[in-house]
C-alpha cells in the first residue's frame, strides 16, 4: 500500500514537469493504474466486492479509455507543447513538494488518526497539486490532466479513509468523470477546429 | 362608519379610473372625459371622507390579508384625514383642469396618461391613509413609480429621461432610509402595526438614528437641501396638471410622514433636533427662493419656489419640536398648527401657480419667460388668477400665504421661552431676519415672473398669437384664486380642523389659537399679545382705496389720454424692455457665494461684421450642491466601479486560482472554530 | 415521479429522431406540459399529505419548492424556446441537426435538475448536480463560436473543480458517517445522516462543509467563485441562460441547504452564519460595479443573478424562521423574474442583432409590449413594489433587522439602492431614447415567445399583492424543515 | 370709538405727511444757504398734479392703471397701524402687519413699472427690489430688540414697554440701526435720492417714471405717508420719553420735526452710495441690531 501511495505521488509529481502532452497523458494513465492497484489493495484488506468493481472501472475508464481519447486528441493538435507555463516548471515542481509537506501537516491538524495517514496525505496532495496544474499550465489538455488528477485524489481520499462508496455512487461518480473529461476533450477540439490554439490563457474575450 | 364607506367607495373609484382607460383607449376624446371625471369624482368622495372622519373621529378598514404579515389595513385619523381634505382640493381642481389640458396629449399616449394620474391620486391616498409598515412602503414606493412615469410621459423631449432617472433614483435612496427607520422601530415594537410603533422601545441612540433617517428619508421627497436636487429637475418634466399635484400634494407626503414620526412615533426628544430641522429649514427656504430668483424657466421658479416652501413649513415643524421638547405645549400648538396651515396654503397657491403656467405652457408653446410678455391682454383670466398666486406666495395681506408665514414670525419670535440665553435670542433672531429676507425674495421672484410673463410687450411670435385657455382650466383656477382668498380672509375654520387635528397628540395644545372672535388671528396667551384682524386689513384697504378715490373726485376733471411710453424718443420696441435676468442681476452680484460663480458671456452672433454686430447676453448658473456634492461623488462612483472591475480579467487559472484562494482562507479560518 | 424522471428522457429522445421542425415543437411542447404537470401533481401531493419517498428518492417540502420553480419554468421556457429557435433556424445560426440536438439537450438538462431534486441520496445529489453542469455544457458552448466555446471552457473549469471539492466534502461526510455506524445501504442518505447528525464528528463534520460550502457555492454563483456565471448566461442561448439562473443555481443551492440541515445539528451555528451571510455580503457587493458599469445586457442580468444569490444565501445565513421564509420565497420569484428577463433580453438580442446595451435604444417605439414589460421586469427585479420580489426582500431585511443585525441590515438597503440605480440607468436607456435608425419599423414578437413573457410577468405582479395559502404552508413547512425540525 | 380715534389718525398722518417732506427741503435749502420753496410746496404740487390730465401708454393693463390707489391704499392702511392716536392694543396694531401693507403697494407698483415696458421702468423696479430686499431683514432686526423686550408684536404694547423700560445702550445702538433702515426705506440720501431724475442713479423715481398728472399725485403722496409712517415708528420705539397724556402730541409732533432736521442735514452732508455699496450700509445696521440683542 505505501509503495502505490509512495509512486502515486511520484507520478503526479512527474506530471509536475511534463511540458510535452504525450506524456502527460501516458504518466496519467500509470497514475490511474496505480489507483486501481490501490483500490484492489484495499479490496484485499476488507474483501469486499464492491471495492474491486471500482478497481476495474478504474483500470478500464481511468487507464484505458480517457488516455485513448486524449491521445487521440493530442494526436490531432500538432505542435502544441506547454512551453511557457504560466508558473515555470521548476518551480511549480518545488510548489508540488511543498503541497506535500502542507498535505501532511493538514492531515495531523485536522483529522488525526484517520484512516491511513499516508494514503490520506497522499490523496490531499495530490487534490493540491492538481488544483495547481490547473492554475499554472495554459494548455487545455494539461488542464485536464490536471483535473483528473484532482479526481483521482479525492477518489484516493473516499478509498482511504470510508473504503469507498456504495457501489452506486461509485458508479455515478465515475460516469460523471467520464462525461466530464469527453466534454472537455470534445470542447478542446472544437477550440482547434474554431481555429484556435488550446492555449487557454488567451481566452480571455469575455471580461468585465 | 359612513367614514369607511367612503372611503371604499373613493379606492373603488380611482382604481376603476385605472382601469377605465384600457376600454376607452380608441377614443381619445371619450378617455379624456371618464378618466378624469372618475377622479374628479374620487376627489370629490376624498373631500367628504376627510369631513366624516372629522366628524366620527378615527376609523379602521382592512385593505389585503394575503400577504405573509397577517392582516394589512388602513387606520385613518385626523392627520390622515386633513392630508386627505388636501388632496381632495386639490385633486378635484387638478381633474377639472385636467379636461382642457389633456387635448395637449390627444396624440400623446394620453390613456397611460390618464390612468397613471388615476394611480398617482391612488397611491397618494393610500400613503396618507394606511396603518402599516409595509402597506406604507408598498403604497410609498408605487407613488414614487407612478410619479416617475408620469415624469419620464414625455420621453421624447431632450433630457425628461435623465429628470425622471435623477427623480427615480433620488427618491430610492430616500426610501432606504425610510425603510430602516420604520423596521428599527418596529423591531422595537415587535409589530408592524402604525398602532404599535407609539409604544416602541428603543435605546436614546436607537431613537436619534431614526430621527436622523426620517429627517433624510423624507426629506429627500420633500426637497429639502441639499437633498431637493430631483425637484427642479422632475417637476418641469411632467405635464402640468401633474406637477400641480406633484408640488401640490405629494411633497407633502413627506410632511405627513415626518408628522407621522415626530408627532406620533418618537414624540417629544431631545432639544437639538427641532434645531437641527430649524437651521436646515432656513437654509432650504434660502436657497430654494435664490435659485427660483435667478431661474427663468418658469416651471423650474415654480419648483425652486416650492423647495423655499417647504423649508417655512420645516420651520415651523422644527419649532414645534423644540416647544414639545421644552414642554410648552401651547406654542408647540402654535408652531405645528403654522408648518400644517402653510401645507394647505402652499397646496392651494402652488397648484394654483402650475396651472397658470400650464396654461401659458399651452398658449405658447415655451417656458422660457424672458420669450412671453404682454399676455395679460391675450388671456386675461389667467393673468388674473396668476396674480392671486403671486400674491399669496408673496406671502403678502390679505391672501392665505400671509396668514401661515405670520404665524411662523410669532412662532420664531417666542422660540426664546423654549432656548434660553443670549444663543437663543440671536438664534430665533437670524432666523427672523432671514425668514423676513425670503418673504422679501419670494415677493421680488414673483414681481418678475408674473411681470416678465404677463405686462409689457410679447417678446416673441408665440407670445403674441397666445389664446386664452380652455374655460374648464379656468374653472379648475378659478376655484383655486378663491380658496386663496377665502384662507386668507377666515383663518378661524381652518383653525378650527387644525385644532381637531392636533388636539389628539400629547405636548400640544392647540387651544390658544382658536379662543378669540371669528374675525381676528391671534398669537397666544392671551387676545392682547399681537394679532393680526384680517377684516380690519380689508376694511383699511378698502378705505385707502376710497381715500384715493376721493382725492381724485375732488380734484381736476379726470381726462386721460394715450401716449406712447417714453423711450427717449425712439419707437419702444419689445428689445428695450427689461428682462427677467436683468432684474436678478444684482442679486446674483450680491449672493455671488451662493449663487455659484455664474459665467454671463456676451456673444457676437452677427456672421458679417460689416453688418455690425448683434450681442447677445447670456447667463449660466452653476448649481453650488451639483458641482460641489453630487457630481464628484458620481464620478467616485464610477471610478471605483471600474477598478473593481478588474478583478474579472477572463483568465481561467485565474478564476480557479480565487476558488483555491477562497478554500483556503477559510479552512484556515475555521480552524478557530 | 418515476413518470416524472422518465418523461424528459423519453421527450429527448423522441425529438432526437424527428425530421421536421413542427414535430419537434409538438413533440416538445406536448413533453414540457406533461412533465410540468407530473411535477405539479408531485408538488400537490405534498402540500396535500407532506413527505414521501422511493426506493432511493426522497422528496418533502423543501423539494416541493424548487420543484414547482421548476414546473414553471420548464414549460415558459420551453414554450420561448420554440420561437426563439425558430428565428434563430430563420436566420441561418443554426442547422436543423443542431436544432435536434438543442432540444435533446435541453430535456436532458430538465432531467438532470429533476433527479437533483428528487433523489435521497447526498452522494446521488452531487453526481446529479454535476450531471447539470455537464447537460448543460453543450447548451452554453451551443453556437460553437469563438466566445461560446471560451464560456463553456471556463464554465465547465470552474464548476467542475468547485464540484470536485464539494465531492471531497460528501466524502468526509461520509467519513463521519461511517465511523458512527458502518457502511450500510443507507449511506449518505440524508435522512439517516439527520438521525445520527447529534453524534458526528464535529470537526470533521466542519471541514466537510467547507468543502461543500465552496464546492456548491461555485454551482450557486457565490463571489469570489461566481466567475464562470456571467460568462455562461451571456453566452448560451436566451431560454438556457433563463433556466441556468432561473433554477441551476437554485438547484446547486438546495443541494447546499440539505447538507446544511445535516451541518447545523453539530457545528457551531455561529460558524455558519458568519460563513453564508459573509458570502452573501460579498456576492452583493461585488454585483455593484459590474452592474453599474456594464455594457452587455445578459451579463448585466448574470450579474443580478449573482446579487440575488447573494441575497437568498444571506436570508440563510441569517437562520430565523422568518429570514428562510423569505429566502425560499426569494427563490421562487427570482426564478420567475429573472427567467422573463431572458426572455426579453433573447427576443431583444435577436431584433437589434446585439448584445450591447449602447446599440439598444427605444424599445417602448419599437416593441411597445415588450418594452414595457421589460420596464416592469426590472422594476420587479429591483424589489420595487407591488412585486413579489419586494415582499420577500422586505422579509429578509427585515429578519436581518430582527436579528440584531442593524447594521447590516441598513448596509443591505444601501447596496441594494445602489443595483436599483445601476439597473434603472441602463433600462431606461434602452426603453427610452432614440430609435435607432436601422431599426425602422416596429417588429412583431411570435405568439409562443409573448406567451411566456406575459405568463411569467402576470405571476410577478399577481405574487406582489398576494401569497396563497398553500403557498405559504408549502414554504413554512420548507422553512421547518431547513430549520432542522 | 376706536374706529374713530383710527380714522383722525389715518386722516391726520396723510394730511400732514407732505408736511414732513417740506421740512426736510427747507433744511436741506437753509443748509445750502437757498431760501428754498416755501413749507407747503409739496401740497402745492400735490394739487396742481392732482388737476393736471394724465397720459397713459397704449402698451399698459389695468396693473398700471390700479396700482396707485393699492400704493396709497397700503400706506393709507399702515397709517392706521401706528399707535399715535389709538394707543389701545387691539390686536389689530400689528408690526408685521405693517411691514407687508408697505409691501404690497410696492409690489404692485414695481409690477406697474414694468407694464409700461420701457427700460427706465424696468431698472427702476429692479433697484427697487433689490433694496427692499436687502432692507426687509435689517428692519425686522432693529425692531427686534422692543420685540424680545415687549414680548409681542403688537405695536401698541411695544411702545407701552419703551416707555415703562429704562434708557439702555441697547436701545441706542438698535435706534441708529433703524435709523438707517429708515433711511433706506424712504429712499433718501445716501441710498436714493428723491429729487432727480437722472438715469443712472434715480431709483424711485425711474419706477414711477411713466406715471403722470394724478396717479403721480397719489404715489408721491403715498410716499410721503410712508415716510412719516416709518418716523412715527422711530419716534415711538426707539424715542422714549413720550409722556402720554395732554402733551403727548406736542412731544410727537416736535420729535417728528426734530427727526425731519436732521434727515435734512443727514441728506446734505452726505453723498449717494453705488448700487453696490447699499449691502454694506444696510449690514452696519444689521450689526448694530445683533449688538443690541447682545447687549440686552
Amino acid at each position: 500500500m505505501n509503495i502505490l501511495t509512495i509512486l502515486l505521488l511520484f507520478t503526479t509529481l512527474l506530471l509536475t514537469r511534463a511540458s510535452e502532452l504525450k506524456t502527460a497523458v501516458r504518466i496519467i494513465a500509470i497514475q490511474s493504474l496505480m489507483l486501481a492497484l490501490a483500490c484492489t489493495a484495499v479490496g484485499m484488506e476488507t474483501g469486499e466486492v464492491q471495492i474491486y468493481v471500482a478497481a476495474i472501472l478504474t483500470v478500464i475508464i481511468k487507464a484505458g479509455f480517457l488516455p485513448y481519447v486524449l491521445m487521440n486528441i493530442v494526436n490531432t493538435l500538432q505542435h502544441e507543447r506547454e512551453d511557457h507555463p504560466i508558473l515555470d516548471i521548476s518551480y511549480s515542481s518545488l510548489l508540488a513538494c511543498i503541497a506535500i509537506v502542507l498535505s501532511y501537516g493538514l492531515i495531523d491538524q485536522a483529522l488525526p488518526g484517520a484512516g491511513s495517514r499516508d494514503a490520506l496525505a497522499t490523496a490531499v496532495a495530490m487534490t493540491l497539486i492538481g488544483l495547481l496544474l490547473i492554475i499554472t499550465r495554459r494548455q487545455a489538455v494539461m488542464q485536464i490532466m490536471g483535473m483528473i488528477t484532482m479526481e483521482n485524489g479525492i477518489y484516493l481520499v473516499g478509498l482511504s479513509v470510508t473504503k469507498g462508496f456504495p457501489i452506486i455512487i461509485e458508479l455515478g461518480v465515475f460516469f460523471d468523470v467520464l462525461v466530464a473529461v469527453m466534454v472537455l476533450g470534445i470542447l478542446t477540439s472544437r477550440l482547434k477546429l474554431a481555429g484556435l490554439s488550446t492555449d487557454t490563457s488567451i481566452l480571455k474575450k469575455l471580461k468585465g | 362608519m359612513i367614514a369607511g364607506d367612503l372611503y371604499y367607495l373613493m379606492l373603488f373609484l380611482f382604481s376603476t379610473g385605472m382601469v377605465s382607460v384600457f376600454f376607452t383607449r380608441s377614443n381619445a376624446n371619450l378617455t379624456n372625459c371618464i378618466a378624469h371625471s372618475i377622479a374628479l369624482m374620487g376627489s370629490i368622495v376624498a373631500i367628504l371622507c376627510a369631513i366624516a372622519i372629522f366628524v366620527q373621529g378615527k376609523v379602521d378598514v382592512v385593505l389585503l390579508v394575503m400577504l405573509p404579515f397577517g392582516p394589512i389595513g388602513s387606520s385613518i385619523d385626523n392627520l390622515s384625514a386633513y392630508f386627505l381634505l388636501i388632496l381632495g382640493v386639490v385633486g378635484v381642481a387638478t381633474s377639472i383642469y385636467a379636461y382642457g389640458y389633456s387635448r395637449e396629449y390627444y396624440t400623446c399616449r394620453l390613456p397611460l396618461m390618464a390612468g397613471l394620474y388615476n394611480a398617482f391620486l391612488l397611491s397618494m391616498v393610500l400613503v396618507f391613509t394606511v396603518g402599516h409598515v409595509v402597506a406604507f412602503i408598498i403604497a410609498w414606493e408605487v407613488m414614487s413609480v407612478v410619479s416617475f412615469f408620469l415624469v419620464n410621459h414625455e420621453y421624447e423631449k431632450k433630457g425628461n429621461t435623465r429628470s425622471a432617472y435623477i427623480y427615480i433614483v433620488m427618491t430610492h435612496l430616500g426610501t432606504v432610509f425610510i425603510i430602516t427607520a420604520f423596521l428599527l422601530l418596529a423591531v422595537g415594537a415587535g409589530s408592524m402595526d402604525f398602532s404599535q410603533l407609539k409604544g416602541s422601545l428603543v435605546s436614546e441612540n436607537l431613537r436619534n438614528v431614526i430621527f436622523v433617517c426620517v429627517l433624510i428619508g423624507f426629506g429627500t421627497k420633500a426637497g429639502m437641501v441639499p437633498v431637493h436636487i430631483w425637484l427642479p429637475r422632475a417637476h418641469p418634466a411632467a405635464p402640468s396638471h401633474v406637477s400641480a399635484l406633484m408640488s401640490g400634494v405629494m411633497l407633502k407626503t413627506a410632511i405627513y410622514g415626518m408628522c407621522r414620526f415626530f408627532l406620533e412615533f418618537l414624540g417629544a426628544g431631545p432639544v437639538w433636533w427641532g434645531t437641527l430641522i430649524l437651521v436646515i429649514g432656513i437654509i432650504t427656504a434660502v436657497i430654494g427662493v435664490l435659485y427660483a430668483f435667478i431661474e427663468h424657466d418658469i416651471k423650474r421658479l415654480l419648483a425652486y419656489s416650492s423647495v423655499e416652501n417647504i423649508g417655512i413649513i420645516l420651520l415651523g415643524i422644527g419649532a414645534g419640536m423644540v416647544f414639545m421638547s421644552k414642554q410648552q405645549p401651547i406654542w408647540a400648538g402654535v408652531a405645528f398648527s403654522a408648518a400644517l396651515y402653510h401645507v394647505f396654503n402652499h397646496a392651494l397657491f402652488k397648484s394654483l401657480s402650475f396651472m397658470g403656467a400650464g396654461a401659458v405652457l399651452q398658449a405658447t408653446h415655451t417656458k422660457d419667460i424672458e420669450k412671453l410678455g404682454g399676455l395679460i391682454k391675450k388671456m386675461p383670466y389667467t393673468a388674473v388668477f396668476c396674480l392671486v398666486s403671486s400674491l399669496a406666495i408673496a406671502a403678502l395681506p390679505p391672501l392665505n400665504g400671509f396668514i401661515s408665514e405670520w404665524l411662523t414670525f410669532q412662532v420664531l419670535l417666542f422660540l426664546p421661552h423654549a432656548l434660553a440665553g443670549i444663543t437663543g435670542k440671536v438664534f430665533s433672531a437670524v432666523l427672523i431676519a432671514l425668514l423676513g429676507l425670503v418673504g422679501a425674495l419670494a415677493a421680488a421672484c414673483f414681481v418678475t415672473a408674473f411681470g416678465i410673463t404677463f405686462l409689457a410687450k410679447p417678446r416673441s411670435k408665440h407670445a403674441k398669437e397666445a389664446i386664452e385657455a380652455a374655460p374648464t382650466m379656468l374653472v379648475a383656477m378659478g376655484m383655486l384664486a378663491v380658496l386663496c382668498i377665502v384662507l386668507g380672509l377666515w383663518p378661524r375654520g381652518m383653525l378650527a380642523i387644525l385644532s381637531q387635528t392636533l388636539k389628539s397628540y400629547p405636548g400640544i395644545d392647540i387651544q390658544g389659537l382658536v379662543m378669540h372672535d371669528w374675525y381676528v388671528l391671534s398669537s397666544p396667551p392671551g387676545p392682547s399679545d399681537g394679532g393680526i384682524s384680517t377684516v380690519a386689513i380689508i376694511l383699511l384697504l378698502l378705505s385707502g382705496c376710497a381715500l384715493a378715490m376721493l382725492l381724485h373726485s375732488i380734484f381736476g376733471k379726470g381726462k386721460v389720454e394715450a401716449g406712447e411710453t417714453w423711450t427717449c424718443g425712439i419707437v419702444p420696441n419689445y428689445h428695450m424692455e427689461y428682462t427677467a435676468t436683468g432684474f436678478s442681476k444684482s442679486i446674483r452680484m450680491v449672493f455671488k457665494s451662493i449663487v455659484h460663480s455664474h459665467d454671463e458671456t456676451l456673444v457676437n452672433a452677427s456672421d458679417n461684421q460689416y453688418h455690425g454686430r448683434k450681442l447677445f447676453y447670456q447667463v449660466r448658473i452653476r448649481y453650488l450642491f451639483d458641482s460641489t456634492l453630487y457630481r464628484p461623488i458620481n464620478n467616485a462612483i464610477i471610478r471605483t466601479a471600474h477598478f473593481m472591475k478588474s478583478i474579472q480579467t477572463g483568465s481561467v487559472q485565474l478564476y480557479v486560482g480565487y476558488i483555491m484562494a477562497v478554500t483556503v482562507v477559510i479552512l484556515i479560518w475555521s480552524t478557530g472554530w | 415521479m418515476l413518470f416524472a424522471l422518465f418523461m424528459p428522457i423519453a421527450t429527448g429522445l423522441a425529438s432526437m429522431f424527428q425530421t421536421t421542425t413542427v414535430a419537434i415543437k409538438i413533440v416538445n411542447i406536448t413533453g414540457s406540459m406533461l412533465i410540468s404537470s407530473a411535477l405539479t401533481t408531485i408538488v400537490y401531493k405534498i402540500t396535500v399529505d407532506g413527505a414521501f419517498s422511493y426506493q432511493m428518492l426522497y422528496v418533502d417540502g423543501l423539494s416541493a419548492v424548487l420543484l414547482s420553480i421548476l414546473a414553471v419554468l420548464t414549460f415558459t421556457s420551453m414554450l420561448f424556446s420554440l420561437s426563439y429557435m425558430e428565428k434563430d433556424l430563420a436566420h441561418g445560426h443554426i442547422t436543423f441537426t443542431m436544432l435536434r440536438r438543442y432540444y435533446g439537450l435541453f430535456n436532458v438538462l430538465i432531467f438532470t435538475m429533476i433527479s437533483v431534486l428528487i433523489v435521497g441520496n447526498l452522494g446521488l445529489m452531487w453526481v446529479a448536480v454535476e450531471a447539470t453542469t455537464l447537460a448543460s455544457a453543450f447548451l452554453v458552448a451551443f453556437y460553437f463560436n469563438h466566445s461560446a466555446l471560451e464560456a463553456a471552457w471556463k464554465y465547465i473549469m470552474v464548476c467542475t473543480v468547485g464540484i470536485c471539492l464539494a465531492l471531497l466534502g460528501t466524502t468526509l461526510l461520509y467519513y463521519a458517517q461511517v465511523s458512527v455506524i458502518g457502511s450500510d445501504f443507507q449511506a449518505l442518505n440524508f435522512l439517516e445522516l439527520k438521525k445520527i447528525s447529534r453524534s458526528l464528528d464535529p470537526t470533521i463534520v466542519k471541514l466537510a462543509f467547507v468543502f461543500i460550502l465552496v464546492g456548491y457555492g461555485t454551482k450557486v454563483g457565490l463571489a469570489p467563485m461566481h466567475t464562470w456565471l456571467p460568462d455562461a448566461h451571456s453566452q448560451a442561448p436566451a431560454p438556457i441562460s433563463a433556466l441556468l439562473s432561473g433554477v441551476v443555481l437554485s438547484c446547486a443551492a438546495y443541494a447546499m441547504l440539505r447538507n446544511l440541515i445535516i451541518v447545523q445539528a453539530v457545528v457551531n451555528p455561529e460558524f455558519l452564519q458568519y460563513l453564508l451571510i459573509g458570502f452573501g455580503v460579498f456576492s452583493i457587493a461585488i454585483a455593484i460595479p459590474f452592474i453599474l458599469v456594464q455594457h452587455d445586457l445578459k451579463r448585466l442580468l448574470a450579474y443580478s443573478s449573482v446579487e440575488h444569490m447573494g441575497i437568498i444565501i444571506l436570508g440563510f445565513g441569517i437562520g430565523t424562521p422568518l429570514s428562510i421564509y423569505g429566502a425560499l420565497l426569494h427563490m421562487m420569484n427570482h426564478a420567475i423574474v429573472k427567467s422573463t428577463l431572458f426572455y426579453m433580453a433573447g427576443v431583444i438580442t435577436q431584433e437589434y442583432q446585439t448584445k450591447n446595451i449602447a446599440r439598444i435604444r427605444g424599445l417602448v417605439s419599437t416593441m411597445p409590449l415588450v418594452g414595457t414589460m421589460f420596464i416592469i421586469a426590472i422594476l420587479a427585479i429591483t424589489g420595487t413594489p407591488p412585486f413579489g420580489i419586494f415582499i420577500s426582500k422586505f422579509i429578509i431585511i427585515g429578519a436581518t433587522f430582527a436579528s440584531g443585525r442593524v447594521l447590516l441590515g441598513a448596509g443591505l438597503l444601501l447596496l441594494l439602492g445602489a443595483i436599483f440605480a445601476g439597473m434603472m440607468y441602463y433600462c431606461l436607456a434602452m426603453a427610452f431614447g432614440p430609435k435607432p435608425k436601422y431599426r425602422a419599423s416596429s417588429v412583431s414578437v411570435a405568439k409562443p415567445a409573448l406567451m411566456a413573457m406575459v405568463i411569467s410577468v402576470g405571476l410577478i405582479i399577481v405574487t406582489g399583492l398576494y401569497v396563497p395559502t398553500w403557498l405559504n404552508n408549502m414554504l413554512s413547512m420548507a422553512a421547518t424543515i431547513v430549520m432542522g425540525g | 370709538m376706536n374706529i374713530v380715534l383710527i380714522a383722525i389718525q389715518v386722516l391726520g398722518v396723510i394730511l400732514l405727511a407732505p408736511l414732513v417732506s417740506g421740512v426736510i427741503k427747507t433744511t436741506k435749502a437753509r443748509l445750502q444757504n437757498r431760501r428754498g420753496p416755501s413749507l407747503f410746496q409739496v401740497y402745492f404740487d400735490l394739487i396742481k398734479l392732482l388737476q393736471k390730465d394724465s397720459v397713459v401708454s397704449p402698451t399698459v393693463s389695468w396693473i398700471f392703471k390700479i396700482a396707485p390707489y393699492i400704493y396709497f391704499a397700503g400706506a393709507a392702511a399702515a397709517a392706521a397701524l401706528v399707535p399715535v392716536v389709538a394707543t389701545n392694543s387691539s390686536s389689530v396694531f400689528d408690526f408685521f402687519t405693517l411691514i407687508y401693507l408697505l409691501a404690497l403697494g410696492r409690489f404692485f407698483l414695481v409690477l406697474a413699472s414694468l407694464d409700461a415696458g420701457s427700460a427706465f421702468g424696468g431698472m427702476g423696479g429692479a433697484r427697487e427690489i433689490f433694496i427692499a430686499i436687502l432692507v426687509e431683514p435689517a428692519l425686522l432686526l432693529s425692531m427686534l430688540t422692543v420685540a424680545f423686550k415687549a414680548q409681542t408684536t403688537n405695536l401698541g404694547l411695544m411702545a407701552s414697554i419703551v416707555e415703562s423700560s429704562p434708557l439702555s445702550l441697547a436701545y441706542v445702538f438698535a435706534a441708529i440701526a433703524f435709523f438707517i433702515v429708515l433711511i433706506a426705506e424712504t429712499g433718501r440720501i445716501p441710498v436714493d435720492n428723491p429729487d432727480t431724475h437722472l438715469e443712472l442713479t434715480m431709483i424711485h423715481e425711474g419706477m414711477v417714471l411713466e406715471y403722470s398728472g394724478r396717479n403721480l399725485a397719489l404715489i408721491f403722496w403715498a410716499t410721503a405717508v410712508k415716510q412719516l409712517i416709518m418716523m412715527l415708528l422711530f419716534i415711538l420705539l426707539f424715542l422714549p420719553g413720550n409722556v402720554f397724556g395732554s402733551t403727548f402730541f406736542v412731544g410727537i409732533v416736535l420729535k417728528v420735526i426734530l427727526v425731519a432736521v436732521v434727515i435734512g442735514i443727514a441728506e446734505t452732508s452726505t453723498n449717494k452710495l453705488r448700487l453696490f455699496k447699499v449691502p454694506s450700509f444696510l449690514a452696519v445696521s444689521c450689526l448694530l441690531s445683533l449688538l443690541a440683542l447682545v447687549a440686552q
